[in-house]
């Protein structure tokens, strides 16, 4: 469908994420890193001769709402594309609005893989860019037997899948699985049965304000990153701020972007985050994700000529930009982009230092096909 | 005026309230503003029952949204088996990794099977609820943390369990009723129309449960229930039969957001949904009816058009509302009503006031 | 010859606190009896007894050859046993009628209440009429004073019919002429029920009492005419005070 | 050993559930007031220690525990002058009235201190802990658990010994009679909501030792804080301490053997089961007066 | 002492008092009577504050009391003991004496004694809760916590109606020695005449909302009064 102010002088794009509810106190974040590339576009004279006017609705941390928000903003606002979501279960609640609507949603955060819709882009990592280069690296430090920790829904579980999957596959051990609602704050017990199972690492896929009291948790219990280090894919810059920099240093992050990670692009982004939104805000992947998705659709456009969600589809198919992680490249057949994958440590300061990265942006793989340990799993 | 008058007024309004649902707002709403307005009256079908049990009742229920629940998973249940794919398993079991339907599911293909399931689910469990609390006299504030309790730990259940029932994001992703394309406009349509006759039924329902005697007998056990005992009633019995008559509604008005809505999931039956049900029948006027089917609507148009409005600060709005609503207008738009129209008869001799403090239902 | 009510070897117990002991009560059909004792004599909780409200430590409660003890409210009352309050409840947001009404309709199933009512039917129009509260038949029971209620606990006692009727103080905080109407209506009530009044106000023992049943301290202290009560000295010291003000009238 | 573990676990969580719902004692158990606002007051406390931190620096746990009390009292006792004195007897609708409030209240903190998780670092001597025959006890549990002990010893003195306890409990129980008996009700009230807030206060100040700081917090505890009250029996003490390390020592047992959602659920059923068998808590306020 | 202007009172929209006025002299004993529902309890619960009165003043000693907290018009000196018996039923008795010798600025531990000394039963309950005692008990407390304030003026709302022939006895003798000792002014509303005729000064005899007739002890004898109570 044409979308987005084919008549009036500006191009409205839909901005949804959860402003209000548990999960605003990660999608606030990337929710003003988009409307900041919005305003860097528009500086720059906007696509096609128009500016961007940004449609911004709050998801309220209820999966259905994101449907009906985003029914709205393709029905009734008529947005030429729609940038939002953070968890699955909004995402898979959005999917089939986009579906059925021919709309376009890019969807801006790491998550479980296992999906490719036609009208969405993933510029997240999906897995085999994210959880198994974390796995690949525990597994090169020698880490044989680990523990699975995870908010109760649906990209925790499935992602233990996966490293279930994998582990078998690699003579690795899963020595224990947890799982705690979302919101879930006294980890006192999880933390005793982490501590008396021993493992070599813990594999963190806990979402949210849980991460706080876990870390705090196993602080206090003087379980340390040396003794028995935890990956999480979960937590970034933002999270870290929360949980404590004194509580979760030494710990390994997984992700495809750091505040550090090198080059111009990323100064400029930084810069600018700390220019529009104050000096002590910190940047992250999923910010840093939206923030390029915005980027890759403009360009999108601009190849295209129009705003036409069939025709900027397919312009964008291997479209490739200079963005903070590095070069990204839309896979043109599953439209989830090229990443580098990073793994980091938390510096004291609260800033993450990269340790090992996998050299090259990754060919997104949702469904793991190149994995011969997946071939279970769908 | 006369007595004549008010006494075809009632049904009037609600002749004229039913048309303009079923006739004027289809005609003149977009579809997607319709599909809203649906959604917002299956709320008006769980707010009927709500203004009976709470209103009525003294039974302040929390956990509406579980009996909201069973009535939507019954659906959404034989919605999703429908539209199963190849291996005749829901896409989330796909992914979720199970490989075979369950038991649980299987009696669901059977379309009467989940249509009775949608009635006995709920109001099968608000029985055994009800007699076992009621009857052991739990009721106030008692009654309310409890069922508050009940979301909670129902939304708990059905997160934790991701083969059976689609984990946090619940049954997603439904694109047909009975065959019917849910995206094809004359179908949303109809659907709307199928709420609007159900909304319609319930009212008529409930308005004869109100006005009869053992409407005032619930009344009565809300003002002293152990009083009611030396009267020879059970009052275990009586507050049962309005809270699973209210659970059934509720159940009702689950299973039509499925197909109006397309989803149901746990985030529309714990603390928080429960909670927002109840918040319209307070708007509207608990005491009422109809207060309660217009608070319900309005309540949520106001939350769709404010968060429209100001996404980001919206809430402060809605918070300032309830606030208003209580302050202001403590027996909801449906007293507002009640007091202007009061203005405007001028009877010959005053008529009694109410006594003065709304009595409520305390604890112990 | 056994009563329609029969009490045995009643004891209750609060928290340690023997409020009735080894008592021993029974009613004959048709009777009109009185019950007097000192406050905190055990009256009250004597008819809680009976229907149900409270659970004796030991001792059988027989009406009509039935035991009580052990059974729900609602189910005594189905038996034929009404009482009224000490402090009268009424449902204040229900009409005057509507209290009556409801009142009347206890042994309809529960799903004939489900039909509307058209009008008041005739038991209760009979009884506002009794109690003379006809002209408050549409107000709400919470606009009442203190004395219309008592009328209100009454007359949804009457309308209920029941074949034993316990009315604990009927007419504390009504006006004499209330009084008399409302004695009258027991004299009358008695001649087809069986009655038992608990009160404190003599003048209106002495009109209308025949037999009197003294408690005191949960215990049976004697029982009588009026006048026999009211000469017993035991009776005076505890209860009416004449002896005692007379000594002291003396002393002084 | 983790038996033994798990009850000095579940210790240290009936402390955290016994500081959640000391403040209802007052507002929800002596007032009747359903005040859902409550979670907020505890998280109106966690910022108060975030802020005293830009000047107290890690000593700002202790530094907040009174600051936070006047902060978070305060919050209440505006809340109680505006709002909530028009709706005593009315439990019900204050409870929309003061859920309304709540959301007003997270969205401030959402625009003050913004979305996400602010960071309080707990003082030196709060971190850690140290091994007993075995178990190990943290000194921030240990905090929690005087901190709670004093709560419930403070509250038991006031009510009881104290006349302005006394007080309290009798214009709760009777409003009317409290005025012609010279009680100013108004005082009273003022006083009793600002005690119940204040305490939710102090609670928010012990959470950020072990949980987040961000404008969600109140709404995770709310439930928790009512069912200890409810399965305690409203307004009475014992029962809420007796509640809080009951549910604290089952919630424990039941997530070591089975998983944390789990334990939620059972937590849930074992309480609605046990109103069955005392449906007004633990401890019953009698009376013999009809309802 | 104690002057009704021309109140106005009502609950919501049911108006109950009609432009009553009413004097009660210092030291006087006044007694309310009237049937069933004409508004004594309303008149006694306006001069309290418990209920507003819609137009009219309310004097006491001095004071323009019509728009005092009911608190502070217990400070100046008005002491009340509401109709049925209401106590604090979670206290215990010796609490519920104890909160009104706390709040009223003229109670003293002997004013404590001495309503005790009136009513000896309540000496054996004082550890009781004041929910659990019996009904005429309650009544007995509730006018002990009464004479606890020692108040300057007395309205009591049928103090004797649950008690015991002996303890009406009692509170009469009370009244009576408070009274004359201490020149407290009483309104009563009493529906035993008796009691009534034989403490009363002054009486004023109410019909719907309204003061019918008031007079001296002498002016009880007049026909028309008798006929007036009687009906
Ligand atoms: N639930 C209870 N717990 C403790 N004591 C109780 C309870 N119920 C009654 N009592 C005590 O039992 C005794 C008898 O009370 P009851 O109400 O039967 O007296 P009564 O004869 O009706 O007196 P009154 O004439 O004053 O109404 C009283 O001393 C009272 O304090
Ligand atoms: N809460 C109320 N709302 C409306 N009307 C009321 C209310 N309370 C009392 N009334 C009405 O006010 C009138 C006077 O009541 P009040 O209680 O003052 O009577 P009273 O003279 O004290 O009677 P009694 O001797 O029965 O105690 C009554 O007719 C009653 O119907
Ligand atoms: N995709 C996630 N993190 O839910
Ligand atoms: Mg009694
Ligand atoms: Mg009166």
């Amino acid at each position: 469908a044409e979308g987005g102010g084919s008549g009036g002088d500006t191009i409205k794009v839909g901005i949804l994420h959860s402003l209000s509810g548990t999960m605003s106190i990660s999608e606030v974040t990337v929710q003003k890193s988009e409307l900041m590339a919005i305003d860097e576009i528009n500086a720059a004279g906007g696509v096609l001769g128009k500016k961007l006017e940004p449609v911004v609705e709050d998801g309220a941390s209820d999966w259905p709402t994101f449907a009906e928000k985003a029914q709205k903003l393709i029905s009734k606002d008529k947005v030429a594309t729609v940038f939002g979501g953070w968890t699955s279960a909004s995402r898979k609640a959005m999917l089939p609005v986009f579906e059925r609507n021919k709309a376009l949603l890019w969807y801006p955060v790491q998550y479980e893989g296992l999906e490719s819709s036609p009208y969405i882009f993933y510029t997240g990592a999906t897995t085999n860019q994210q959880i198994v280069p974390g796995l690949d690296y525990l597994k090169q430090q020698g880490k044989k037997k680990l523990f699975l920790v995870g908010s109760d829904y649906v990209f925790p579980r499935t992602a233990n899948k996966e490293i279930k999957a994998y582990a078998a596959a690699n003579g690795m051990e899963i020595i224990g699985e947890e799982y705690t609602p979302l919101g879930h704050t006294e980890y006192s017990t999880v933390v005793n049965k982490v501590a008396s199972a021993k493992p070599d690492a813990v594999f963190n896929t806990l979402n949210g304000d849980s991460n706080v009291a876990f870390f705090k948790e196993l602080k206090n219990k003087g379980i340390t990153a040396d003794a028995m280090p935890t990956v999480s894919v979960s937590v970034a810059e933002e999270e870290v701020v929360g949980i404590g920099k004194e509580n979760i240093a030494g710990h390994l992050v997984a992700w495809n972007y750091y505040q550090t990670t090198p080059g111009a692009a990323n100064e400029k982004f930084v810069a600018a985050f700390k220019a529009k939104y104050g000096a002590d805000k910190v940047t992250s992947d999923p910010m840093e994700a939206g923030y390029s998705a915005v980027h890759l659709w403009a360009e999108a456009v601009k190849k295209a000529g129009s705003t036409d969600v069939e025709k900027v589809k397919e312009a964008a198919k291997g479209i490739s930009l200079d963005l903070p992680e590095g070069k990204v490249t839309i896979d043109g057949e599953n439209q989830h982009v090229y990443k580098t994958a990073r793994i980091g440590v938390i510096q004291p300061d609260g800033q993450i230092k990269e340790v090992w990265n996998s050299g090259q942006p990754i060919k997104p793989d949702p469904y793991l096909k190149g994995y011969d340990w997946a071939k279970g799993l769908s | 005026m006369s007595a004549g008058l008010r006494r075809y007024a009632g049904p009037a309004l609600f002749v004229a309230g039913f048309l303009v649902l079923a006739l004027v707002m289809p005609n003149v709403l977009g579809p997607f503003r319709l599909q809203l307005l649906g959604k917002y009256l299956c709320f008006a079908v769980v707010a009927v029952g709500i203004a009976i049990a709470w209103g009525r009742g003294g039974m302040l229920t929390l956990g509406q949204g579980v009996f909201f629940g069973l009535g939507g998973y019954a659906m959404g249940m034989h919605l999703k088996l429908k539209e199963a794919g190849a291996a005749g398993l829901p896409d989330f079991m796909v992914w979720s990794g199970v490989d075979e339907l369950p038991v649980l599911w299987k009696p669901f293909a059977n379309p009467v099977f989940a249509l009775a399931m949608v009635i006995v689910l709920p109001t099968a469990m608000a029985v055994l609820l009800g007699l076992l609390v009621f009857r052991q006299r739990v009721r106030g504030a008692y009654f309310a943390v409890l069922s508050q309790a009940l979301a909670a730990a129902f939304v708990i259940l059905l997160v934790g369990q991701q083969g059976l029932t689609g984990g946090t994001n619940g049954l997603t992703n439904i694109q047909y009723f009975f065959g019917l394309d849910l995206y094809e406009e004359a179908n949303q349509r109809l659907i709307y129309l199928v709420t609007v006759v159900v909304l319609g039924v319930v009212f008529l329902l409930a308005w004869q449960l109100k006005e009869s005697r053992f409407g005032k007998l619930l009344v009565a056990i809300r003002d002293g229930e152990d009083r009611v005992r030396y009267l020879g009633y059970d009052p275990a019995i009586v507050k049962t039969v309005a809270f699973a008559f209210s659970a059934a509604l509720a159940g009702i008005a689950g299973a039509l957001f499925v197909p109006v809505v397309g989803i149901i999931s746990p985030a529309e039956l714990g603390i928080v949904p429960s909670l927002a049900m109840l918040i319209g029948v307070a708007i509207g006027g608990r005491y009422s009816l109809a207060g309660a089917v217009v608070g319900a609507i309005v309540y949520n148009y106001a939350e769709t058009s404010l968060s429209e409005a100001w996404p980001s600060g919206w809430k402060y709005l809605v918070g300032a509302l309830f606030i208003a609503v209580m302050v202001w207008a403590p027996r909801g738009l449906a007293g507002l009503f009640e007091s202007a129209l009061s203005r405007f008869r001028r009877p010959a001799a005053p008529p009694p006031a109410a006594p003065v403090a709304v009595k409520e239902e305390v604890a112990a | 010859m056994t009563g329609l009510l029969e009490v045995r070897g009643l004891n209750v117990v609060f928290d340690g606190f023997r409020a009735v002991t080894d008592l021993d009560f029974s009613v004959a059909a048709g009777e009109l009896r009185f019950v007097i004792g000192p406050n905190g004599a055990g009256k009250t909780t004597l008819i809680d007894v009976i229907t149900g409200r409270t659970r004796p430590a030991s001792g059988s409660v027989r009406f009509d050859g039935h035991e009580l003890v052990g059974q729900r409210e609602h189910r005594i009352v189905r038996m034929g046993i009404g009482r009224t309050f000490q402090t009268s409840v009424v449902f204040e947001e229900l009409t005057v009628g509507e209290n009556l009404d409801l009142a009347a309709q206890f042994r309809r199933p529960l799903v004939s209440l489900l039909r509307r009512r058209r009008a008041y039917p005739d038991d209760v129009v009979a009884v506002l009429d009794t109690t003379g509260l006809g002209e408050l038949v549409d107000q709400p029971a919470g606009v009442l004073s203190h004395g219309q209620r008592q009328w209100l606990e009454i007359g949804m006692l009457m309308v209920q019919q029941p074949r034993l009727l316990l009315l604990d103080e009927p007419v504390a905080g009504m006006s004499r002429e209330e009084r008399e109407r409302t004695g009258v209506l027991l004299r009358e009530v008695a001649q087809t029920h069986t009655v038992v009044v608990v009160e404190h106000d003599m003048e209106f023992l002495r009109r209308f009492a025949t037999v009197v049943t003294v408690l005191h301290e949960g215990r049976l202290l004697c029982q009588g005419t009026v006048a026999e009560v009211q000469a017993d000295p035991r009776v005076q010291e505890v209860y009416l005070g004449r002896a005692r003000k007379e000594a002291v009238d003396v002393d002084g | 050993m983790t038996i033994a573990n798990q009850f000095v676990t579940g210790l240290s969580i009936g402390a955290v559930l016994l500081l959640i719902a000391l403040g209802l004692t007052f507002t929800f158990g002596q007032m009747g007031v359903i005040n859902m606002a409550h979670g907020e007051f505890i998280m109106a406390g966690a910022y108060t220690t975030y802020m005293v931190q830009s000047f107290a620096g890690d000593q700002a746990v202790p530094v907040a525990l009174p600051v936070a009390f006047l902060v978070a009292g305060g919050m209440g006792l505006i809340l109680e002058r505006l709002l909530v004195r028009r709706f005593y007897g009315r439990p019900l609708d204050t409870l929309l009235l003061t859920w309304g409030v709540s959301l007003v209240l997270q969205q401030l903190a959402i625009d003050l201190f913004g979305a996400p998780n602010v960071q309080v670092t707990a003082p030196g001597w709060l971190r850690g802990g140290f091994d007993l025959f075995g178990v190990t006890v943290l000194y921030n549990r240990l905090f929690m658990m005087a901190l709670a002990v004093s709560g419930v010893v403070g509250i038991w003195l006031y009510l009881t010994r104290l006349s302005a306890g006394r007080r309290m409990r009798a214009v709760m129980q009777n409003r009317q009679l409290a005025a012609v008996s010279g009680v100013a009700t108004n005082r009273v009230d003022q006083l009793t909501f600002f005690i119940g807030s204040g305490l939710a206060g102090v609670a928010g100040v012990a959470l950020t030792l072990i949980g987040p700081v961000g404008p969600q917090i109140g709404t995770y505890y709310i439930v928790d804080a009512f069912l200890v009250v409810v399965a305690g029996g409203l307004g009475q003490l014992r029962g809420a301490v007796i509640a809080a390390v009951a549910l604290g020592l089952l919630n424990s047992y039941v997530e070591l053997w089975t998983n944390a959602s789990f334990a939620k659920v059972v937590v849930f059923a074992v309480i609605v089961g046990f109103l069955q068998v005392r449906p007004q808590g633990l401890f019953v306020l009698r009376s013999r007066a009809l309802t | 002492m104690l002057t009704v202007e021309s109140i106005d009172v009502a609950y919501g929209r049911a108006q109950v008092l009609f432009g009553l006025s009413l004097t009660v002299a210092p030291g006087s004993l006044t007694c309310v009577m009237g049937r069933n529902g004409v508004g004594k309890t309303t008149l006694l619960k306006a001069v309290m504050g418990v209920l507003p009165v819609r137009s009219g003043r309310v004097e006491f000693d001095g004071h323009d009391i019509t728009r005092l907290k009911t608190y502070e018009r217990v400070r100046l000196g008005l002491g009340y003991a509401p109709q049925g018996h209401d106590t604090f039923p979670q206290l215990t008795v010796w609490e519920n004496l104890q909160v009104v010798l706390e709040a009223s600025p003229k109670a003293t531990k002997e004013s404590v004694d001495e309503a005790l000394d009136v009513f000896p039963a309540l000496r054996g309950l004082l550890r009781n809760k004041a929910g659990f005692l019996s009904g005429g008990q309650q009544q007995q407390l509730s006018m002990a916590r009464t004479l606890v304030t020692r108040p300057s003026m007395l309205l009591l709302d049928e103090p004797t109606e649950g008690i015991q022939p002996s303890v009406i006895l009692e509170i009469e003798e009370a009244i009576e020695r408070l009274h004359r000792e201490t020149g407290v002014a009483v309104l009563l509303v009493e529906q035993y005449l008796d009691l009534a005729l034989r403490l009363a000064d002054n009486f004023v005899i109410m019909d719907a909302g309204e003061v019918v007739r008031s007079g001296g002890r002498e002016d009880l004898q007049d026909p028309s009064v008798r006929q007036l109570l009687t009906v």
